[in-house]
């Protein structure tokens, strides 16, 4: 097993894959020559050639749809888009084409397209390069989201997502690509359905995904020093979510928190709360809390911007006053 | 070409026809819904295309007015009729309706309901042959109002940077529904847009069968041989609405009389028989022996079929049964 | 009080910000020659002329965005998507600058635009038209987002949307342009936040917005019968949505029912929820209820489309479960 | 020209030259955050174009590349560092940060970080214009790789259509990022690209102020005269990385060197210097009185400005004590 970075686990999967199957290819801005914004595809244009690791213009929209064609005649495209925010542009091919077309042919037509996109905030990028998409994408029928939170599954949901038959979503994190962690010498495949358990507690559930899920790991360090004894629960799979999978925890832990990086309207958070309210109400001895982001565009000033993304620290003022102490 | 042929070519376009005439009445009784844009008019650009196209293994995709072209790629007649009513036995097992027929083994990629769409798709059916290696090409109809979508300019660029083998054919009716070409387009001519995307292109009379099948011949053996995009422009016009619902109040008698003396049906008949291929009467027993074909078989069969279960709805989200590696 | 269908309001509103304003223009795909799809603008062109009126281009992101552009110098344009599924091609404009622009300015911008779209299920549009967008609209900080259910807010909506200095997304209903209402004779406006009381009840609220309402109408009817007496609650704002509105109807009834016309994930419904669990949690004495549309691309054939949208029957049905009988 | 205005404006391009690469030593030393994205070797672009429009008249939109086209439109140069630095007497209060300068006195309406995002905004500048019945102008600054976005495209069209009195300037500087131009465009001559919509352009050496100024004059007088829209490809060079984290590695240092050569600073010196507008020493004292004023005036005033309140974090979602007619 060894140590690696979230980025190269993720080049780890292209490589593997582009070896394994000819109908493999990697598309986005600046990937090919450039090696890739994260360094995610770097050294892949000189071993597959500028067939298969293909440097496009700036033209979101298309070369999505380009992507989604290639792959309903049985490629395996994996397009990046540099930016979640550049992703707005690429709605349209990927809302209306790739989470539609196996549906209204009838299931007739495949279409197996992978979107690898860095979505979060990172250090004082601005609005308009600090989106969270999240709910965008989870939000309509059709699509496959996952969101990997450590290398081992930035590589083992990457490969899945290849094989995949249906459309995936992954949304990587700008600041998560140096992160560092096990990833097991052998090939594997991470589930693209199912929450995953981080760590087991009793007194409270701690939903998160992404980069959230370390937040709440942190969280959970410090609570276990006061005591108290919190589940943190990674989502991974966004869309489809994992209804019995959140309400087992709840049913066991009977409190719950979620933390989304992301605002707090039409999220991740009310989607797990509705979810806890259909499946676990009575079991729930307090309303579930969440801790997300502030209702604003991100601001570049970095006070600003640390006050408007949630924390550790607000995750562990929630549990302790979810839990009266 | 042999006359047999031109029978055949004239027979296609004339059941063109009347195929969208009837879907037209089956619309007004009820018998299909949602919206249903019709041909008529354009029949020499698919069937002129297509003909020259090797059916069945070029990837063919275009907007929603795709009745005909996907008949002409061979997709079974009445397997459209029966999608237009929504029935199982549809192209698209009633789930995709009019605007969006399929058929992967006839290699009929689909009609799409946003103008613009299916150019970005047709760049990457392109990418894939060319990532496989085969000698088929791509096939791309489009209107005119598409061009002026940014997927427009954003697949010609890429058509023409990767060499893809791709045949954008542009159906220039003059209309974007009720917006004519000139409030739309700055250039009116649409294949002279393609000039910096150094992609080869022509513009031809849409309405003349032979005219097209010539034009297509060329950019189709240019695709084809060179491995390179190519933009046909053909000048045609709808002679009905743009879809059921349509005023018409855009455009004048005057014009839609004009254009009608250019039916290309009208046309090619009127050659056949100057040329003693066909006569009035063969043509009439021809006409009777298609609307007798799509009563007795089309309709016939898209009305007896069944529609789907209420049960399937949530069938075909997601792949049934697609690889689950992590399982293993 | 005159008698007038959806449309008409719509156009009533714009003819009279047209007559008032210089700088107030509408514009869209075949809204001026033609009238409009829904005849909402019909008219207009001839009497206030091509620059004012503007029949645009396929092009939605790039007009959206002259509009855009035209509202940070003060005018106040009225864009019109011919349905909410194109609206997809707008989002880089609509969320990467309208909803952006003013804050990331540190408020010294404006952007006083307004977009106008159908959306909804209609008759067997297809899965490429049938698209419910609200909580894609709703979910990104910036845009005020507004869903008139009669013809009487219709009117109202757009008349404040015009004034209002933030950007306004109003989405209409495909299905809704010919239903009838009164609208008062004088000049008003409708809130763009708060919510609206349509019917006061003591057993359960019911909360809908759009088409929904109507259908949260004609439930409560067949309650009353049944000796039910329903609120009904049209949300109407969106964004922002009324956290104290929504609280205190259930604050007095108890329980609660979300009718919304899109698949549940992320949406409006889950909102609801995470906001009654927040504000409400202990006033709940029943888990809200969602009753929403399946999680299905909508499909063509009419039996398949009717099963996969909700409708009053539904409400029923659910509000009988919810109160035991 | 006088010969007080050579000496000013190249004052300004060493200004903009000195006011980039302090920022960029300010990013070193962690006084400014986020993306930096620096205008060096592109100077006669801004400048020579700015010369040509009626500052604080004209409406002018740009890119993430932004000081510098904003202090030309007459910005005050010690507000965009304290933008950088994060502050509240930043032109955007902080909230913006390097890429996104807005100083609506000055109409300067903004630097923008999404490629092609201003396109359509410059066309909406130019329709306000219109409306009201000005005879300014909109001025559009952006990039070579910008022009591959759809937005490229709507907007040409839309501006031709209609008419819309603004000037686009395309800043060539062969890369997009870590790509190069030829592997993004299929037609690199970006003036080229615009033929289809009848737009008038043209192609200039980006690097000598006076060839610039001489275009730009052309192109505003045209774009004011005949309230039409005009394409201005200026061919130029960045000097510096993309932004603050760039390997270089997609460009020979040949290459670089060459272009060093052709810096704009370094010609319209040496053609002041030959023409006796200014000497050496004239130059090295302007350099160090601009070194000064950076640092004494400019540095210290962002450093010292307050930073905004957390408190106001949620101001300006939505304009404060904007109408609410339905409360009268
Ligand atoms: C993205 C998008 N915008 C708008 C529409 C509405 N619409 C449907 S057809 C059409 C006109 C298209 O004109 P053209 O491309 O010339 O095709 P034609 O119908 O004339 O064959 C429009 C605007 C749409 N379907 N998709
Ligand atoms: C929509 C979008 N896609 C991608 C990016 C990432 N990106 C930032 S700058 C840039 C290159 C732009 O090149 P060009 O337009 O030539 O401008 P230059 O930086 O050379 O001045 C790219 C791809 C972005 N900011 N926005
Ligand atoms: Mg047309
Ligand atoms: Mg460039």
């Amino acid at each position: 097993m060894a140590e690696m970075m979230y980025w190269q686990a993720i080049l780890r999967a292209h490589d593997e894959e582009l070896a394994r199957d000819p109908l493999v290819f990697a598309m986005g801005e600046d990937i090919g020559v450039a090696g890739g914004t994260y360094k995610a595809t770097s050294g892949l244009y000189a071993k597959y050639g500028a067939d298969r690791v293909i440097d496009t213009p700036i033209s979101e929209n298309s070369y999505t749809g380009l992507g989604i064609g290639a792959a309903m005649l049985g490629c395996r495209p994996i397009v990046e888009i540099m930016s979640v925010n550049f992703a707005w542009l690429a709605m349209d091919q990927l809302m209306n084409n790739a989470a539609k077309i196996h549906y209204m042919s009838g299931g007739k037509i495949r279409c197996p397209f992978v979107l690898r996109v860095p979505g979060g905030t990172a250090h004082q990028l601005g609005a308009q390069h600090s989106a969270r998409m999240e709910k965008v994408f989870m939000g309509v029928s059709g699509l496959r989201v996952v969101t990997p939170a450590t290398p081992r599954d930035a590589y083992g949901l990457l490969k899945s997502a290849v094989r995949c038959d249906d459309p995936v979503v992954l949304i990587e994190h700008e600041s998560m690509y140096n992160l560092k962690g096990e990833v097991p010498d052998e090939e594997f495949f991470t589930p693209l359905e199912g929450v995953e358990i981080c760590r087991t507690g009793k007194d409270l559930s701690i939903f998160a995904y992404n980069i959230s899920v370390h937040w709440a790991l942190q969280a959970a360090d410090q609570l276990a020093k006061e005591g108290i004894d919190a589940e943190v629960i990674d989502l991974r799979a966004l869309k489809p979510l994992d209804r019995d999978g959140i309400a087992a925890s709840v049913r066991k832990t009977h409190r719950a928190i979620i933390v989304e990086e992301d605002e707090a309207p039409v999220g991740v958070g009310s989607e797990v709360i509705a979810i806890l309210n259909e499946e676990a109400f009575f079991a729930l001895d307090a309303a579930p809390v969440r801790v997300h982001a502030r209702d604003v565009p991100i601001p570049y000033n970095r006070r600003l911007e640390k006050a408007a993304i949630p924390n550790a620290e607000e995750v562990v003022a929630a549990a302790r006053k979810l839990l009266g102490r | 070409m042999e006359a047999s042929d031109q029978r055949r070519l004239l027979r296609e376009m004339l059941f063109a026809r009347r195929f969208e005439e009837r879907c037209a009445q089956a619309y007004q009784e009820r018998e299909i819904g949602g919206f249903l844009h019709l041909y008529p008019g354009q029949e020499a650009c698919a069937i002129g295309v297509l003909e020259k196209a090797r059916k069945g293994q070029d990837y063919v995709v275009t907007g929603y007015r795709d009745h005909i072209h996907a008949i002409q790629c061979g997709v079974d007649p009445r397997a459209v009729m029966a999608e237009l009513f929504g029935k199982e036995t549809g192209t698209s097992r009633g789930r995709g309706g009019s605007m969006h027929i399929f058929d992967i083994d006839r290699h009929f990629m689909g009609g799409y309901a946003l103008v613009g769409g299916p150019f970005p798709l047709a760049i990457g059916f392109a990418k894939a042959i060319q990532l496989r290696g085969g000698d088929e090409i791509a096939i791309c109809f489009l209107g005119d109002g598409a061009n002026n979508q940014g997927t427009f300019h954003e697949t010609m660029n890429m058509a023409s940077l990767w060499n893809l083998p791709v045949l954008f054919v542009c159906e220039n009716n003059l209309y974007g529904i009720g917006t004519a070409i000139e409030r739309a387009s700055s250039e009116i001519n649409q294949y002279l847009r393609v000039a910096p995307y150094k992609i080869a292109a022509s513009q031809v009379d849409g309405q003349d069968l032979d005219v097209v099948m010539a034009a297509a011949e060329t950019a189709i053996q240019y695709v084809r041989g060179e491995r390179k995009p190519y933009f046909l422009e053909l000048m045609t016009y709808r002679l009905r609405g743009h879809s059921m619902s349509d005023s018409g109040a855009y455009r004048s008698k005057e014009e839609v009389e004009r254009w009608a003396q250019r039916d290309p049906i009208g046309i090619y008949k009127r050659r056949l028989i100057d040329a003693s291929v066909i006569d009035e009467a063969g043509f009439r027993s021809m006409d009777e022996e298609i609307l007798q074909d799509i009563e007795d078989n089309i309709i016939r069969y898209a009305r007896e079929s069944a529609e789907p279960r209420v049960e399937d709805l949530e069938r075909y989200v997601y792949v049934e049964g697609g690889p689950k590696p992590w399982l293993k």
